[in-house]
């Protein structure tokens, strides 16, 4: 089990080879990207900032419960922070299982949870010049994946 | 954080307060509310974190602040009755949107 | 959409280049692997074969179902087949989309239904020599990932 | 394939059936138990996917068959009461493992 904070690029090879053994029969992989357009508005790139400790403690702890739960101890969770354009890779979750339910199950846990918990946020930047924070609880229902 | 001075049999106990100085973070559309990522704030003896809060409502910039927003001491979640130490780390925490 | 059946190494870079839009938030990638227990017996590699006209045919169609269902139109589905040594990748299912449940909720149907439509065989090589058909059928719980 | 004699009247009709040759493919455990990967069977005018199993089940090795494989018909899953042209592909698929 890894997780970590970034500000490079996310090398989406070297954590599928990361999580992979030999005993593993399934792997799943799931990245979150940036998109260009959220709540009908065009958006060319997100400013992603952290309380960078409480989030990686955050994260660890995400995948503790999903190691617990699901029996997964190779999971990695890379998060990236700073600028990302458009489809770059904002988080990537790399589970393997001897069977695929736990890996899947495991690694839509750990989406589902850096969501609500780990103190990460983003600043869109809009087509028209305009720079706004997300704020998923205002009811902005595309601002969820 | 309290003192109690010694006391002698009868006496009523005197209690000295001190103002105990917390630190707290603020990130993202709080910090650029505020005009600051930290503050340093001056409260009562042993405050807990909605004394923290009120203390930061003062501040210019802080109406933007939600009712009750998420906490944190130390990295971790916190309630708003919860304890705080005086070197305590709180942090206020917009809605996340991290993934 | 594609689907295919290849011989060589998958390309799991290239794969999720091929699904990458600029309106996706979330990709999803499933990885079947070849793992080195099978039933409590060791296993040093599996041969797989395939009616390789109805299982592109097969394939085609959970693809298509999928983004039927979940509106994923951005699918690529690989399946190999040929000899394969442990953690060797047998099959990948890449999809995005703009949300993350639609991409997770796709890669999962198309992998489930290939494991119960798509003509594919394998016979498992055990590290004592011996070579046998696996028949998810006969209750073997363990052959299914 | 049937074929009609040209009848005067009053003649009862005369059938003459020919025996129609279906491809049949084998995979897997099937293709090892048969020792083949396809076969041309032949069976009766008309047949449907049952007689053209009933057919493949005289062959050696065939005992190794389940009482009800799965079928396809030019790649496409069949039932067993599903007609089958002459020009046909019939495969008898094994329990399938892919993934």
């Amino acid at each position: 089990m890894r997780v970590a904070l970034v500000q490079a690029p996310i090398d989406v090879s070297a954590m599928l080879a990361e999580v992979s053994t030999a005993s593993s029969g399934a792997t799943t992989l799931f990245l979150g990207t940036v998109r260009d357009v959220n709540d009908a508005r065009a958006v060319d790139g997100i400013e992603y900032s952290a309380y960078e400790a409480m989030a990686r403690r955050e994260l660890e702890t995400i995948a503790r419960e999903a190691e617990a739960q699901f029996g997964t101890p190779h999971i990695v969770v890379e998060h990236r922070i700073g600028f990302l354009a458009l489809t770059d890779i904002s988080i990537a979750i790399a589970v393997s299982h001897a069977r695929r339910s736990p890996a899947m199950d495991a690694a839509r846990y750990v989406i589902e949870e850096v969501k609500k918990r780990v103190p990460i946020w983003k600043r869109e930047h809009y087509a028209d010049g305009a720079r706004e924070w997300v704020d998923p609880t205002r009811g902005h229902a595309e601002v969820r994946r | 954080m309290l003192f109690r001075a010694q006391l002698r049999p009868g006496d009523r106990p005197v209690e000295f307060f001190h103002m105990a100085t917390v630190r707290v973070l603020l990130f993202a559309s709080y910090a650029e509310a505020l005009g600051t990522s930290s503050l340093e704030i001056e409260v009562g003896a042993e405050p807990r974190v909605r004394d923290v809060l009120a203390s930061v409502r003062a501040r210019a910039g802080a109406t933007q602040l939600p009712p009750s927003p998420l906490v944190a001491i130390n990295e971790r979640y916190a309630r708003l009755d919860d304890p705080v130490g005086e070197r305590d780390e709180v942090a206020i925490i917009p809605p996340v949107a991290g993934g």
